[in-house]
């Protein structure tokens, strides 16, 4: 019993020295990094705090900002739980946010919830579809969705150089860019952080991650997912449908990914569809996801981390004139480090994993023996 | 005007040489079990490092010696952390693709102060081969980097077809427990090919800065990493299938340059497109059991490719007066590739049991 | 040798002695230690405690390879083979000096060498996901042998095999033996062991509980050591009166390959009638229909003819749930496959068809709680042996996984139990409890479709023996008609022309 | 090096010195565009009391584009919006900030605000110059445009070019081609290669460091000649004829040093031929005396409106105050 919680005491406190250890070892990096370019660290370190939480008003913006990341990385954790292995969420968010764009450049006549509620489902919409040919692909055709969501990633970069010149292009000297979205359809702030720059779109963080917990843990659904994940063929002796399951669960994650692309528009700083808007979402989603351990409570930081990241680097550029690529250089090696760490921490307490199952990766979702199929 | 003359094969030669050579590494490293996200990175690392060598030594040998050796930093640190941290390897190419921007973009800001330009890699024809009508002028007339692209493929169908490597590197990413017990060092084969894929996404890089246009410029991969890795899952894992992929990525690429510049799209695009339709449409009517009917087509994604045929067939005999956005023309490939996969079937060639799956024996 | 998993000692100060020219027999409860001790003499595990001497040399293994070099080989239960290369291919499987080279040939005729020797015949060019279990175990054995191992390791090789393959494999472990090899055999069947060993171990709760001659011995005093009390093993059919019919099958014709509906068949107009109250046993070969026939009732496989009828309805819809829903229970053959999600817990995987039911599940919702408590019920009624209800599947013994399937298809009191191998890999124990469970089942008018490869579980439990051959019923035996001998003749039955 | 200097941030200084701050969506080496203008605004930093306190470059993300715009409107008096995708991150962050200026370079606001003013070229009026020129050049009568993506300021090339060619011969035909990226010098010399392939023999490089690839193009096939934009390159490459120069440097002086004194006025001001920021200039030893010739009459005509730009030639005028330079 004693050994035991010394034990535990001990993990915890071997974690945490890891943490800190990770994060020294990212400060040392990027103060030498610093250095080389002329920029004092201190100096450095103030500007960073400034832009992301030294003011309500940045705050806010670094909030705002986590909401799309943290989005993308529930749909990870869906698929992830149903063992599929879908990176198709820079597509699903681009075509989410192309949706709701559509829907939004045509809304303004509505009343502002009701604006908001019908882009931010139009953007579901778009995901979900999206990610609805991945599902379609595998579930009848056998494609590995790995493959074909990857792919549609870079078709949909297409769809949206297209729209923003043809169909939804709207600004005065054509350039490829919507018009700006009605004030109507976006959504609202909270009042108190001047700026407005905190919208109420971070609240669906602490619901859905608790909704999603909830789902997978608490629900048959979510047990059919989890069960389909752990052993596909397993599931479907026991009367599941895990084709079903996996299918479900890559619609869903597209919804999660498509809602990421209304939220990126229509609650953050610039209310209008451009080329790039994706801002790479789609990946740093998946990151942090996977440094949250796939935790959808855990992600709600690490989502945090990762838009401060981002936050901070525009400001260290626009106060200290820290180049865009050396930010890049330490967001990266803020992922690497981390990873280590995570690494180093579980070593430990790692056991071998159990009998091997079936790979994930297996692209045909029933047994090559099965007559059954479509 | 033909759009479909040696200059165009030329440029989709040209296209594909680095793609192939980056996806052809990649494909060793994800039989073995590894796959990186992050080669764009890596191939970016390739061309700064050959770059940074030439703004050195002048001297092109040394250059491609250099971006081998940027492509092996970033493969090492893939295999730092796919091998022996066992972190996740998808985080770990997202990673690695953050940092070969970042890093190679600031070095080449603070360290490099004026940019340079090179001449490109020379033509080289080889004597007799080059003389022979089209072919000659496509294939025997070009640098040496695409001729050393095709000795690697071959070497490479070899090694893993022909060879206890090939093998152990297959057993590697499938079961890797049996290659253990076998005594095949999983480690060892895995570090292997993912330092083989960072040469080969080396090369790639410095062709890409230093062979074929003898400049660098930020980012100037352009997503040829991500195309090789698309073109790695897209061909299945099997080396014939990436020649495929590639080479039509690389077509359609050429052709799109090609049609951007013309108004109206002329009838031999319809008649191609229609043609490359006819195989799909047999696939779909062909049966389970290997017979061909007519109703298996009665389906209606089958009938939608059936009429879109036929309306390929039609502008082929009279071209309609349209060009299509550009956009559309980029799409192509991969729309292509996942109407090809979905007509395939492509259930049986199967990703490796083992891939993105990091190796425990036991307890560590 | 000392072994602790966390906080749980797997082996206690184990000291295990074998000599060339021996087979040495490594019994023991399912969870006693048998499968880590044999990981660590073969370098899959590190010790916390002991060492190993091969004649007289300390040794210190980290890798397989060097278990390997040292001569030390073991064919595990989960073979060590790559399923998508050929035989050949997975003989060239090594470390190469000179990778290059194609050391297909080589390989090739060192097979040869060792088929000279010792009789074993691989087939090259087979994939081995095409092979059968023998047939893969015997690659394994080859592999050994090729890379020269002199001391050989089978765990629970016996598990999988029909009698006739077992026959084959104890005939070359005595061979083995004989030209001075050393064999380790671990086995929960006293027959196999008094069949073949010279020597026994017996592990309980990870320490040695005793070690001797097999001369020297009596089934019954290494039953007790095992489990620590000797085991009633006698039973006696309780004639029941069978009732309604619970299954049956007509004229049913599966082909073997589901892609080509008109070739060769897997099962050919097989029929079949089960009552309640009554055990069918199948006896037969591997590979004569009897995973086609599961396939089919379980509704994965397609027939091209032939009905079934579930509890006296007709079953043409079939698909798991509705064989579920239709009172049906599966204890499948390999469950780490079909039978249970290893990453998931205990409680989930015993809960896995009810948590989606009433009472457990409400309008979609699930009720953890009453599931935990039910699993942690169902533990102590069918004793399995784990931390607690929230370990990974995956982490239990072999013996306990089996355990915790038949808890969850028994549960449910099912009207049809298919029990397929359903002692595979259990301990004496725990086979006279599940063999108990079944006739229990049996008496309160349940019925049993058994099939199994072993004969002697067959013939004991049967009401009735069906014989399968080459995917074709050869006959119907009762009880009393039913002999080894003229069982045996039937399975063996040569394919009509 | 960049020649920036860092310097404390804080509110904007009591003294006389007036702080200037740069953004741009390019990287700020980009050997075109935006190296361009940040040398015009340079040289005014350098001439003023003026101080250049920060470079936030390579931002494409519209979100980072507005934070980074507002962090410097916070901290200068003159903030240059170096780009026309950021016409709408201006439209947010100015009404915010009334106490700056705002210079938005290549791109018209949607609407009218006090504090930005927008400066234009009409990149297009030098593009009829140079189609002419090429057209006369032209052997084949087929001559063609590579850009990066396709965006209004590109297009106006290529109009233009199609205008000034018909002007010289109807029947020349006029090709474009967009790589989608300014820089990208492989995507460039494969374009350039099917442009060849196809006929042309005179193209006009709308990319900055792209430009490379299209040189080499030209090197391997004999007979094509190259226009630069923007600045004169002869020494870069042999086929170089000349260039559509664009005098962003001058552009980006003046509207620094008028902004900085409080002259700018709000509102869109274009630049055209007349101000000199404009004009089609040869390379020393390639113009023939007719070639010359056409230059002068086409800039004339233009100037004198017997010539009017056609659709798409320039960009669409904003309905709020409008200044041709
Ligand atoms: N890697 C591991 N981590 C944690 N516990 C383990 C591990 N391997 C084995 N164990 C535990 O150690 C004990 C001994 O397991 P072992 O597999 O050696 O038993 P066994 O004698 O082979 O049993 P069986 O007859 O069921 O095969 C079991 O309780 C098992 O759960
Ligand atoms: N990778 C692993 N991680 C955790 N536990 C493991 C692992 N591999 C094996 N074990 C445990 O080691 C023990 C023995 O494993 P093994 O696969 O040999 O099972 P077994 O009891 O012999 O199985 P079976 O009865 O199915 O043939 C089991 O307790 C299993 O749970
Ligand atoms: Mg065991
Ligand atoms: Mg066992």
């Amino acid at each position: 019993m004693t050994l035991l919680s010394t034990a535990t005491i001990l993990g915890l406190a071997q974690r945490l020295l890891t943490q800190v250890a990770v994060a020294a070892v990212t400060l040392l990096i990027a103060a030498l990094l610093l250095l080389t370019i002329g920029v004092s660290p201190l100096d450095a370190a103030d500007a960073f705090w400034a832009g992301t939480f030294g003011s309500s008003t940045n705050a806010g913006t670094t909030l705002t900002q986590a909401v799309p990341l943290f989005l993308v990385a529930l749909g990870w954790i869906v698929t992830e739980k149903a063992g599929r292995i879908q990176v198709g969420f820079p597509g699903q968010v681009v075509i989410g946010g192309c949706a709701a764009a559509a829907v939004g450049l045509h809304a303004e006549s509505l009343p502002g919830p009701f604006a908001v509620l019908l882009c931010a489902v139009a953007g579901i919409a778009g995901g979900a579809m999206w990610a609805g040919i991945v599902a379609w692909l595998w579930a009848s055709r056998g494609v590995l969705e790995i493959v074909s969501s990857l792919l549609l990633n870079l078709v949909a970069v297409q769809v949206l150089a297209w729209l923003v010149r043809g169909p939804l292009q709207g600004s005065l000297d054509k350039q490829p860019q919507s018009a700006n979205f009605a004030p109507s359809t976006s959504w609202p702030a909270f009042p108190q952080i001047p700026g407005m720059t905190l919208s109420y779109d971070v609240l669906l963080a602490p619901v859905l991650a608790v909704g999603l917990v909830w789902v997978l843990s608490r629900t048959t659904f979510g047990f059919t997912v989890r069960a389909s994940g752990g052993n596909v063929t397993a599931a479907r002796w026991q009367g599941m449908d895990p084709v079903r399951a996996g299918a479900s669960a890559i619609v869903a994650s597209g919804a999660f990914a498509g809602l990421a692309g209304a939220a990126l528009l229509f609650a953050g700083a610039a209310p209008w569809l451009s080329e790039g808007f994706e801002a790479s979402v789609g990946f740093n989603g998946i990151a942090v996801a996977l440094l949250a351990r796939n935790s959808p409570i855990g992600a709600m930081v690490t989502a945090v981390v990762f838009s401060s990241l981002n936050v901070g680097s525009t400001s260290l550029q626009s106060l200290l004139d820290v180049p865009s690529t050396l930010t890049s250089v330490l967001q990266g090696a803020v992922i690497v480090l981390v990873l280590i760490a995570a690494a180093v921490a579980m070593r430990r307490r790692r056991t071998p994993p159990p009998v091997p199952e079936p790979s994930t990766l297996e692209a045909s979702p029933r047994p090559a023996t099965a007559g059954t199929g479509v | 005007m033909g759009v479909f003359d040696v200059a165009f094969l030329v440029s989709v030669l040209t296209i594909a040489a680095p793609v192939l050579l980056a996806a052809n590494g990649e494909l060793l490293a994800q039989r073995a079990g590894v796959m990186n996200v992050g080669l764009e990175g890596v191939m970016l690392s390739g061309a700064f490092c050959g770059y940074a060598v030439m703004c050195q030594v002048d001297n092109q040998m040394l250059g491609f010696l250099g971006g081998i050796a940027g492509g092996v930093l970033g493969a090492a640190l893939m295999g730092i952390l796919a091998i022996e941290a066992r972190v996740d390897q998808i985080v770990a190419g997202i990673a690695i693709g953050i940092l070969g921007y970042g890093v190679t973009a600031f070095l080449n800001q603070h360290f490099i102060p004026e940019p340079r330009t090179f001449d490109p890699l020379p033509r080289l024809a080889i004597p007799g081969l080059s003389a022979l009508p089209v072919i000659g002028d496509v294939l025997f007339r070009q640098d040496l980097f695409i001729y050393a692209t095709a000795i690697v493929v071959v070497s490479t169908a070899y090694a893993l077809h022909r060879t206890t490597w090939g093998i152990n590197l297959v057993a590697v990413g499938e079961t890797p427990m049996a290659a253990d017990a076998a005594g095949v060092s999983v480690r060892g084969v895995r570090w292997a090919t993912v330092l083989l894929a960072g040469v080969a996404a080396g090369a790639a890089g410095a062709y890409v800065s230093i062979g074929d246009v003898g400049v660098f410029r930020d980012d100037m991969v352009g997503g040829r990493g991500y195309l090789a890795i698309a073109a790695v899952l897209f061909g299945m894992w099997r080396l014939r299938g990436v020649l495929l992929a590639v080479a039509i990525f690389a077509t359609t690429d050429a052709i799109q340059l090609r049609l951007q510049s013309l108004d109206v799209i002329p009838r031999e695009v319809w008649a191609v497109a229609a043609i490359l339709l006819v195989p799909i449409v047999l696939r779909l009517a062909t049966r389970a059991d290997g017979t061909r009917t007519a109703t298996a087509l009665l389906t209606p994604p089958r009938l939608l490719v059936v009429a879109g045929s036929t309306v390929l067939v039609w502008f082929a005999i009279r071209p309609p007066d349209v060009s299509l956005p550009a956009s559309l023309w980029l799409a192509m490939p991969y729309v292509l590739a996942l109407v090809a996969l979905a007509a395939a079937k492509a259930s049986r060639h199967q990703a490796p049991s083992a891939l993105t799956i990091p190796y425990v024996r036991s307890e560590a | 040798m000392t072994k602790r998993f966390g906080g749980f000692i797997a082996n206690d100060s184990v000291d295990l002695e074998v000599g060339w020219g021996e087979v040495h027999a490594l019994l023991g409860e399912n969870g006693a230690g048998k499968t880590t001790l044999m990981r660590i003499v073969t370098g899959l595990y590190q010790p916390d405690d002991g060492d190993v001497v091969v004649d007289g040399t300390p040794v210190d293994f980290r890798r397989p390879e060097q278990a390997l070099r040292a001569g030390i080989g073991m064919v595990h239960q989960h073979f060590t083979l790559v399923p998508t290369l050929t035989e050949l291919e997975n003989l060239a499987l090594a470390p190469a000096a000179f990778p290059v080279r194609d050391g297909r040939r080589a390989a090739l005729e060192r097979a040869e060498q060792v088929e000279r020797e010792s009789g074993l015949r691989i087939t090259p060019d087979r994939r081995v996901a095409d092979a059968s279990i023998s047939e893969r175990q015997r690659l394994e054995i080859v592999k050994l042998l090729c890379r020269g191992a002199r001391i050989l390791i089978f765990d629970e090789p016996g598990a999988a095999l029909t009698p006739e393959e077992w026959e084959e494999l104890a005939r070359l472990m005595r061979r083995l033996a004989d030209d001075g090899h050393a064999v380790i055999l671990i086995s929960h069947k006293m027959s196999e062991v008094f069949a073949v060993a010279d020597q026994w171990t017996v592990l309980r709760g990870g320490a040695v509980a005793g070690t001797g001659a097999i001369a020297d011995t009596t089934r019954e005093r290494l039953v007790e050591l095992m489990v620590g009390a000797s085991i009633e093993t006698r039973r006696v059919l309780e004639p029941v009166s069978p009732g309604a019919p619970a299954l049956v099958i007509r004229d049913l014709t599966v082909p073997r390959d589901p892609d080509q509906p008109r070739g060769p068949k897997a099962l050919d107009g097989v029929s079949l009638q089960l009552r309640a109250g009554e055990i069918l046993g199948v006896a037969g070969v591997a590979g004569s229909g009897q995973a086609e026939l599961v396939d089919t009732l379980l509704g994965v496989r397609r027939s091209t003819a032939g009905r079934i009828e579930l509890a006296g309805k007709p079953y043409d819809d079939r698909t798991p749930a509705a064989f579920y829903a239709a009172g049906g229970a599966l204890i499948a053959e390999d469950r780490h496959h079909v039978g249970m999600v290893g990453a998931m817990r205990l409680w989930e995987n015993i809960n896995l068809r009810t948590l989606r039911q009433r009472p457990l599940a409400r309008r979609g919702v699930l009720d953890p709680r009453a599931a935990r408590s039910r699993a942690r019920k169902l533990m102590a009624d069918y004793e399995v042996r784990a931390t607690s209800e929230n370990q990974p599947m995956g982490r239990l013994s072999g013996g306990n996984q089996q355990k915790a399937v038949l808890a969850r298809e028994l549960a449910t009191s099912p009207s049809l139990v298919v029990a397929v191998q359903p002692v595979r890999g259990l301990d004496v124990r725990a086979t006279e409890f599940v063999y108990r469970r079944l006739l229990e089942h049996r008496a309160q008018g349940g019925a049993v479709l058994l099939i199994s490869m072993d004969l002697d579980e067959v013939l004991s439990l049967s009401d009735r023996i069906l014989v399968l051959a080459h995917g074709r019923a050869q006959g119907a035996l009762t009880a009393a008609e039913a002999t080894r001998a003229r069982v045996g003749e039937l399975m063996t039955t040569q394919e009509a022309s | 090096g960049c020649g920036s200097s860092s310097s404390d941030s804080g509110e904007v200084a009591d003294s006389g010195t007036v702080k200037v701050g740069f953004l741009s969506p390019a990287p700020r080496n980009d050997g075109g565009f935006t190296q361009y203008a940040l040398v015009g605004v340079q040289d005014a930093v350098d001439a003023g009391d003026m101080e250049l306190t920060s470079i936030v470059d390579n931002v494409a993300e519209s979100q980072d584009q507005i934070e980074g715009l507002q962090t410097l409107a916070a901290n200068n008096d003159v903030v240059i919006a170096d780009g026309a995708v950021l016409n709408k991150a201006v439209a947010v962050v100015a009404p915010k900030y009334p106490d700056t200026h705002f210079v938005l370079v290549a791109s018209d606001l949607d609407e009218f605000a006090e504090n930005v003013s927008s400066v234009t070229v009409a990149v297009g009026l030098d593009a009829i110059v140079a189609g002419a020129v090429a057209s006369m050049r032209s052997k084949s009568k087929k001559i063609g445009m590579i850009a990066g993506p396709e965006v209004p300021s590109s297009t106006a090339w290529y109009y233009g070019m199609k205008q000034g060619a018909a002007l010289e011969n109807p029947d020349t035909e006029v090709y474009q081609a967009y790589t989608n990226d300014y820089n990208d010098v492989g995507k460039a010399k494969q374009a350039a290669e099917a442009m060849i392939a196809n006929g042309a023999d005179q193209i006009l490089s709308d990319l900055d460091s792209g430009s490379e690839g299209i040189y080499q193009a030209a090197d391997a096939a004999a007979g094509t000649e190259v226009y630069n934009v923007f600045a004169l390159h002869c020494d870069e490459n042999p086929n170089i004829v000349g260039s559509g120069v664009v005098s962003w440097a001058d552009v980006l002086k003046t509207s620094t040093t008028e902004a900085a004194a409080g002259d700018l006025p709000a509102g869109a001001i274009s630049f055209g031929l007349e101000s000199g920021a404009l004009s089609f200039q040869f390379c020393d030893d390639k113009p023939s005396a007719e070639e010359k010739a056409l230059v002068e009459k086409v800039t004339g005509e233009i100037s004198d409106g017997t010539i009017t730009p056609e659709e798409n030639v320039l960009l669409p005028k904003p309905d709020y105050d409008f200044e041709q330079r």
